[in-house]
């Protein structure tokens, strides 16, 4: 494998816009914490993110269901090409790449699904599904077989079940064939999509022991994207915030548990059970969870700066007058706040 | 379990039928104990005797005998419109739903054009531009039917193209046409195999009903719907003409309707199952 | 306001159908063998008889021409008048429809209460005497032509008893048998569909941890699969409807009901191209109309449709 | 099960009850009679059309100048009398006083000379406009008189006056260009109360027609009914009256009710399986006569048509200058199949037989005929197209070979055989020779001097056989026994129910 990189992974300034009638589309999203409406039925998904992964690390992307994760993640991978910006996985950016040359290059990258009841066909036997990447590579019959063994040996399927169908296994045994699946072309990244969140609380934790197992065996690059802070920064080397299509903060997942400095991360956090009672003593921690700055709100459509201020505890007038970009506040810590106040309150708090 | 033994005998039954329905019309001339065309104008409106099994019609000719003939045309009609609706529509519909903006824009708009329109009337107007006849017909009510499975396959493939199993494709870098034959086909089939049972069915009857209005097979060819277009003015008088012909159209849409059924749920793993 | 704008496209999109079918079926009519003139001509009429009459109804023009002359009336809602009788065609249209779609109505109200309850209670009873009793009657309905069973049930309700009258219009009874014949080849459809998509939506697995988990909740979820399983019932009922408007050419036939199918028929008969024309932008903007209300009922249930 | 039906059955029931109680109108009204009409006339214009229904109609709402008996003679009716010139080309007609429109017009020779003035006339394109174009001029010297100069001597005029398209029309609404086609006015018994198309035709007495104390019964519905059986239950249960022209195979149905009767009359159809001549192999005159001895002409009369009279050439059978040529060519399908042979035939040869699906007796026999020329040998395969391509197509444009159809009978021969032996006419059947005697026949006056050259021409179509003649066919009308005079006008067959009443 060579590395002529030093990042696995680099994000520029991603965007991704869906047209549509909006009449339709705001009806359905209008729940939805992160899209934002552009006139014309327009949203946007995901908003200049960028960001970069390194090497066989693992970088985890948090915000609640709907904040544009998947909508990122499939970005990425180009399943559904980003509409500006820049994908670099790596030293290649997918931009350039023929049509032809993209599907050739996927198999570098490949992706875990939330559900495994909907990732795995089911007309197809478990031998056929796996098969499927194979074929494209052109492996040869022989030695496709001998490779579906090893990799369902590899996640723990007995080979004996592989002509067997997915609804005749449990989700736990169906994720783990999705992800036997996923390996098969010998990927160097992977993007996890909330890859434990549909299974039960007991094989959640088998999941997350094979997927680390895996990630040592063949030197993996993660990109791991959930709604769980708790499990991100448990498992995670950096960690970014999304809230409404844009990271609002991002650091070493060390910096982000220890000194969360955007409201927002701020309320995930407190949301991890068992955190209120460790950080209550320091601060009024209450107020990021559920208290929000008297004032008025702002209908979204016309939200002009901070995408969070209808809910921030800290918001001043002047959080509306333009959006708030990354700006660093520690080594590798970056985040999105125009409220110098509060941050410099922090940032002495911590000292 | 109960209704899997119910529904296979239920099967059984329906594959006998047509098997034995398949077998006459192929073997119509040896079977037959008269020609079906041969008008014994001495005995017009005998009933169902010794001589003539099921009676004969208006012209004397012998009911049996144009019964097992029409067999051939039921299920010609069947044959033919339902593949020329089965193969235009998953075309049609699956271009459509893989395509983005003009083209599946203007398949739907040329399908809506044809669903724009009564079936009825529209295979009367296809018939008077091709003629009269069974060939026309045939066609005529494939072409018809077709949106109806170009629209099913495309609101079907349009699903199935957002399942996780086809980004997984996609990720593993399957070309478009992969994807198609081995995700989204196979997926839709069921549906479609269940519409085509009901299409099926419904071209016999569309036949029966151009027939009654003149415009379906040509006299004297034995068709089931052209006897029963004959057979109505004489219900009362001739009972026979009419029954006979009819219940062998119900067993056959019956049959293809059961057969339908039971491989929509053989298709299906996921309802098999529970 | 975008759903202003939806609705614009959309209504676009159904004048285009109608003007595209429209004008094949100008063509074609004109295309295939038949002259209206000569059907007023009859037999006895010489040839120049024909070319009077000919010219007159203008016919004698160039095709081009004529389709022109057409598109230009019909962008002022003018069809012309009938060949063959002279009178306004949208005047005798406007007679028809209320009696066709009268009938379309009732019939598919009666395939769709016979069927859908029918259908959910197949589907959750399955093999139960009910479901049965359901597929038998869905069999027939789809085995016997619309037409037959309209001879039947005249024979048995007009001739035998004589609750309903044998032919006319006017009144809800002049009705009900011809819609009940019309109802129930839809319904049969209807119901196999209904039942089918019951089912699989009661297979799907938050149906089935439902039923695990009580009687409450399952209701519910009965609620929710209902709603999913209607779906594809509501679009082929509507593509249904379509089909009851052109079934009711035969009903209408049998049962002697002055209806817009039979209008439409003689006009085919007697090539009288102004009658077709006007029918068929009419008919198909009727159609259309339904489709196009079926699709927005269909994408308001179903979002997963909508995004795609 | 069962209560779930009868609960779906009462919702169903339930739903339907406003809309019917909107929707019913039940009116009660003293007896109608209650007429089967097949079809819709295409108009009530009686100079816009030729169809039969339209012409069957009007006779109830129009009259003529003159009018056929119950025997077929020519009588007086809104003309008192007429008076003919020594060389033919001057009529004068002397109307009768007091006749009123529906509208009220007095009926004038001014109405008389604009009404043929209107169907001679190119605008209104009439196809019935040649039968007056011997007219060359028409004067009314006073109101009630009309004069009518020909530009030759024309026998078949007297005729043309007595059928439909000699309906006459008030001046004053043809003036103002007034909407025939569907508010017809005339001076006829009944005058159209409404026309639901593809319903019924409702016709309320005028009371003042000029035939005293008729007509009898106050409203006429003609039911516009498509469907044969609904016609035949309808008068064995009592809501039609009158049935005309049913079919010979419900006659078992009908005559086992008690209340109705069945009135049997002899047609005025020239029955005919028309060949075109010029085409091979049927410009061979053997494959002609071969085509009429294979075909058993009573048993097709009898199964197709009901029965009726055969006939040998192309005149219908109670024409008075019919002549029988019937020996000429008796079934004999030895003899057809020998001559088939002679000629040379193979089944290569394929004839199409071409059949007017709107016609199901012409089609019925046409499936008799084929089957019977197949046991002689013939190759035919039918074709079935609908009436306004028959007419376009075969009739007009001659692509046909074997054809089924009825010419109706006319008042005068001149009518059924005006250029037969000319290519003209859609056998494509060529005899100058036939033609001229016919064409001379047509300026000739006199019974006796005309059939002498009508039995001539007769005679070469009746072996020539351009055609394979069938017969003239029996028709049966049924009627409730409490129904008593409903007359068909003889030769063209219209509706007249000026003398039916009920018992």
């Amino acid at each position: 494998m060579s590395k002529s990189v030093d990042s696995a992974l680099e994000v520029k300034n991603l965007t991704k816009v869906f047209h549509g009638h909006s009449f339709f589309r705001g009806k359905q999203e209008t729940s939805a914490a992160g899209k934002k409406e552009t006139g014309d039925g327009d949203f946007t998904a995901v908003d200049r993110v960028s960001f970069t992964v390194k090497h066989n690390t693992i970088f985890g992307l948090v915000g609640e269901s709907g904040c544009g994760k998947t909508t990122l993640a499939r970005s990425i991978l180009f399943l559904d090409p980003p509409t500006s910006g820049d994908v670099i996985i790596d030293g290649t950016n997918l931009k350039n790449l023929t049509h032809r040359n993209l599907r050739l290059f996927r198999k570098r990258m490949q992706i875990i699904f939330q559900d495994p009841n909907s990732a795995l066909n089911p007309k197809l036997s478990i031998k056929r599904s796996l098969e499927e990447g194979l074929r494209n590579q052109k492996y040869s019959s022989g030695k496709i077989t001998g490779r579906i063994d090893r990799l369902l040996d590899l996640v723990g399927i007995p080979v004996s079940c592989k002509n067997k169908y997915p609804h005749e296994f449990s989700g736990g045994q169906k994720q783990r064939m999705v992800i036997a699946r996923a390996l098969s072309l010998e990927p160097e990244f992977l993007v996890l999509d909330e890859p434990v969140s549909n299974l039960d609380v007991s094989i959640q934790a088998q999941i997350i022991n094979l997927l680390m197992d895996l990630k040592k065996q063949f030197s993996l690059t993660y990109l791991f994207i959930s709604h769980d802070l708790n499990l991100v920064s448990y498992l995670s080397d950096e960690v970014a915030v999304m809230y409404r299509g844009r990271i609002v903060e991002q650091g070493p997942v060390l910096a982000i548990m220890e000194n969360p400095l955007h409201p927002y991360t701020k309320k995930l956090l407190l949301s991890i059970p068992g955190n209120i009672e460790k950080i209550k003593n320091r601060e009024n921690a209450e107020i990021f969870l559920t208290g929000k700055k008297p004032g008025k709100d702002v209908e979204l459509f016309s939200l002009t700066g901070c995408s969070y201020y209808n809910e921030c505890p800290v918001r001043e007038d002047f959080c509306l007058k333009e959006e708030p970009s990354l700006r660093i506040v520690g080594i590798g810590h970056l985040i999105a706040c125009s409220n110098d106040k509060y941050l410099k309150n922090q940032l002495l708090y911590k000292s | 379990m109960k209704r899997s033994s119910v529904s296979s005998r239920l099967m059984l039954g329906a594959v006998i039928y047509l098997v034995i329905l398949g077998a006459a019309a192929i073997a119509a001339p040896v079977i037959s104990p008269y020609s079906p065309t041969d008008q014994h104008l001495e005995n017009r409106f005998a009933p169902p005797g010794h001589k003539y099994i099921l009676g004969t019609d208006n012209f004397g000719r012998d009911n049996f005998s144009r019964m097992i003939y029409g067999s051939r045309s039921a299920l010609l009609v069947g044959i033919v419109s339902v593949s020329i609706a089965v193969t235009i529509g998953i075309t049609v519909g699956i271009i459509a739903a893989l395509s983005t903006g003009i083209i599946d824009n203007i398949l739907m708009l040329l399908m809506d054009s044809v669903l724009s329109f009564p079936t009825i009337l529209l295979a009367i107007t296809v018939v008077s531009f091709l003629g009269y006849g069974l060939l026309q017909v045939m066609t005529a009510i494939g072409v018809i039917f077709s949106p109806v499975f170009a629209r099913l396959v495309r609101a079907e493939a349009l699903s199935i193209k957002t399942e996780e199993y086809v980004e997984a494709s996609r990720a593993m870098g399957s070309p478009a046409v992969k994807i198609v034959f081995l995700h989204i086909m196979p997926n839709l089939m069921g549906k479609v195999v269940v519409q085509a049972s009901i299409t099926f069915a419904l071209s016999i009857v569309i036949e029966a009903s151009l027939s009654y209005l003149g415009l379906g097979t040509q006299p004297p060819t034995p068709s089931w719907g052209l006897m029963l277009k004959d057979a109505r003015n004489y219900l009362v008088q001739a009972p026979w003409m009419s029954i006979y012909p009819g219940l062998a159209l119900a067993m056959t849409v019956l049959s293809f309707n059961i057969i339908g059924d039971t491989l929509s749920e053989k298709i299906n793993p996921r309802i098999v199952k529970k | 306001m975008p759903l202003i704008i939806f609705i614009i496209k959309r209504f676009f999109r159904l004048i285009l159908t109608v003007l595209l079918v429209s004008t094949i079926i100008f063509f074609v009519i004109r295309v295939i063998p038949g002259d209206p003139a000569a059907v007023i001509a009859g037999i006895d009429a010489t040839q120049a008889d024909v070319a009077a009459i000919r010219a007159q109804l203008g016919t004698d023009k160039p095709i081009s021409v004529q389709y022109i002359h057409w598109l230009r009336s019909v962008a002022l809602f003018d069809f012309g008048n009938s060949m063959i009788t002279g009178e306004p065609v949208t005047k005798q249209i406007l007679k028809r429809f209320p009696i066709t779609l009268t009938l379309a109505t009732l019939g598919i109200l009666m395939g769709m209460l016979i069927a859908i309850p029918l259908g959910v209670i197949s589907a959750v009873k399955r093999w139960s005497p009910v479901d049965y009793f359901g597929m038998l009657l869905s069999q027939i309905g789809m085995a016997v032509p619309s037409f037959w069973l309209g001879i039947i049930l005249l024979l048995l309700f007009a001739v035998k008893i004589h609750i309903f009258p044998l032919f006319g219009s006017g009144g809800i009874k002049y009705y009900i048998l011809p819609s009940l014949s019309l109802g129930l080849a839809r319904a049969a459809v209807i119901l196999r569909l209904t039942r089918a998509s019951m089912v699989e939506e009661l297979s799907k697995e938050y149906i089935i941890t439902a039923r695990a988990k009580g009687l409450t909740e399952r209701l519910v979820k009965y609620k929710h699969a209902l709603k999913n399983a209607l779906i594809p019932v509501i679009t082929v009922s509507g593509i249904q409807f379509g089909y009851m408007l052109g079934g009711a050419i035969i009903i209408e036939q049998v049962f002697s009901l002055p209806g817009l199918g039979r209008l439409f028929l003689t006009g085919i008969y007697q090539r009288d191209f102004t009658l077709i024309q006007g029918g068929v932008v009419f008919i198909a903007f009727v159609f259309s109309l339904i489709n196009f209300l079926v699709d927005i009922l269909y994408s308001v249930l179903n979002p997963k449709i909508r995004v795609g | 099960m069962k209560r779930i039906l009868q609960q779906i059955i009462i919702v169903v029931l339930i739903l339907l009850l406003p809309a019917g109680v909107l929707l019913a109108k039940g009116q009660k009204e003293e007896r109608a009679l209650q007429f089967a009409l097949p079809g819709n006339p295409d108009t009530l214009d009686p100079q816009k059309t030729s169809g039969t229904l339209t012409f069957q109609v009007l006779k109830s709402i129009y009259d003529t100048l003159v009018e056929p008996d119950q025997t077929g003679k020519i009588v007086p009716a809104l003309a008192e009398k007429w008076s003919v010139s020594t060389d033919s080309l001057t009529w004068k007609f002397t109307l009768r006083k007091g006749v009123v429109f529906h509208n009220g017009d007095k009926l004038t020779s001014r109405d008389v000379k604009a009404t043929f003035n209107r169907i001679r006339s190119k605008k209104t394109a009439s196809p019935k406009a040649k039968e007056f174009g011997a007219i060359k001029e028409i004067d009314t010297p006073d109101d009630y008189t009309v004069v009518f100069k020909l530009k030759e001597p024309s026998a078949p005029f007297l005729a043309a006056l007595a059928s439909g398209w000699g309906a006459i029309l008030p001046e004053s609404l043809i003036d103002s260009g007034h909407n025939f086609a569907s508010e017809p006015v005339g001076t006829g018994p009944y005058s159209l109360s409404k026309w639901v198309r593809d319903s019924k035709i409702v016709l309320k007495k005028n009371p003042n027609y000029w035939m005293k104390g008729l007509p009898a019964i106050d409203t006429v519905v003609l039911d516009i009914i498509p469907e044969r059986s609904v016609v035949v239950q309808g008068i064995i249960s009592g809501q039609i009256d009158i049935a005309y022209r049913v079919d010979k195979d419900d006659l078992p149905t009908l005559k086992a009710n008690p209340d109705v009767k069945i009135e049997k009359s002899l047609s005025s159809l020239i029955l005919v399986m028309a060949m075109n001549s010029s085409r091979p192999p049927l410009n061979d005159l053997r494959v002609r006569q071969a085509i009429n001895y294979a075909i058993d002409k009573q048993k097709v009369l009898d199964i197709a048509y009901g029965g009726g009279k055969v006939i040998g050439t192309f005149l219908d059978y109670s024409n008075a200058y019919y002549k029988d040529f019937t020996n000429l060519y008796p079934y004999d399908p030895e003899k057809a199949r020998e001559l088939i042979k002679e000629a040379g035939v193979t089944k290569d040869t394929v004839l199409q037989l071409v059949l007017p699906q709107n016609y199901e007796l012409h089609v019925k026999a046409g499936v008799m005929y084929q089957e019977m020329l197949t046991k002689v040998g013939l190759n035919v395969k039918i074709k079935l197209v609908d009436w306004s391509t028959w007419i376009s197509e075969v009739y007009r444009q001659s692509k046909f070979d074997l054809t089924v159809i009825g010419h109706t009978g006319k008042l005068d021969p001149d009518g059924t055989l005006a250029g037969y032996g000319g290519m003209k006419r859609y056998v494509k059947w060529n005899n100058p020779e036939c033609l001229s005697l016919i064409n001379k026949a047509r300026v000739t006056t006199g019974f006796e001097a005309r059939k002498k050259l009508y039995d001539r021409a007769l005679e070469i179509m009746a072996k020539q056989v351009p055609f394979m003649y069938l017969g003239t066919n029996y028709v049966y009308n049924a009627i409730r026994k409490d129904v008593t005079g409903f007359r068909m006008t003889p030769k063209l067959d219209t509706l007249d129910f000026r003398w039916t009443e009920f018992k």
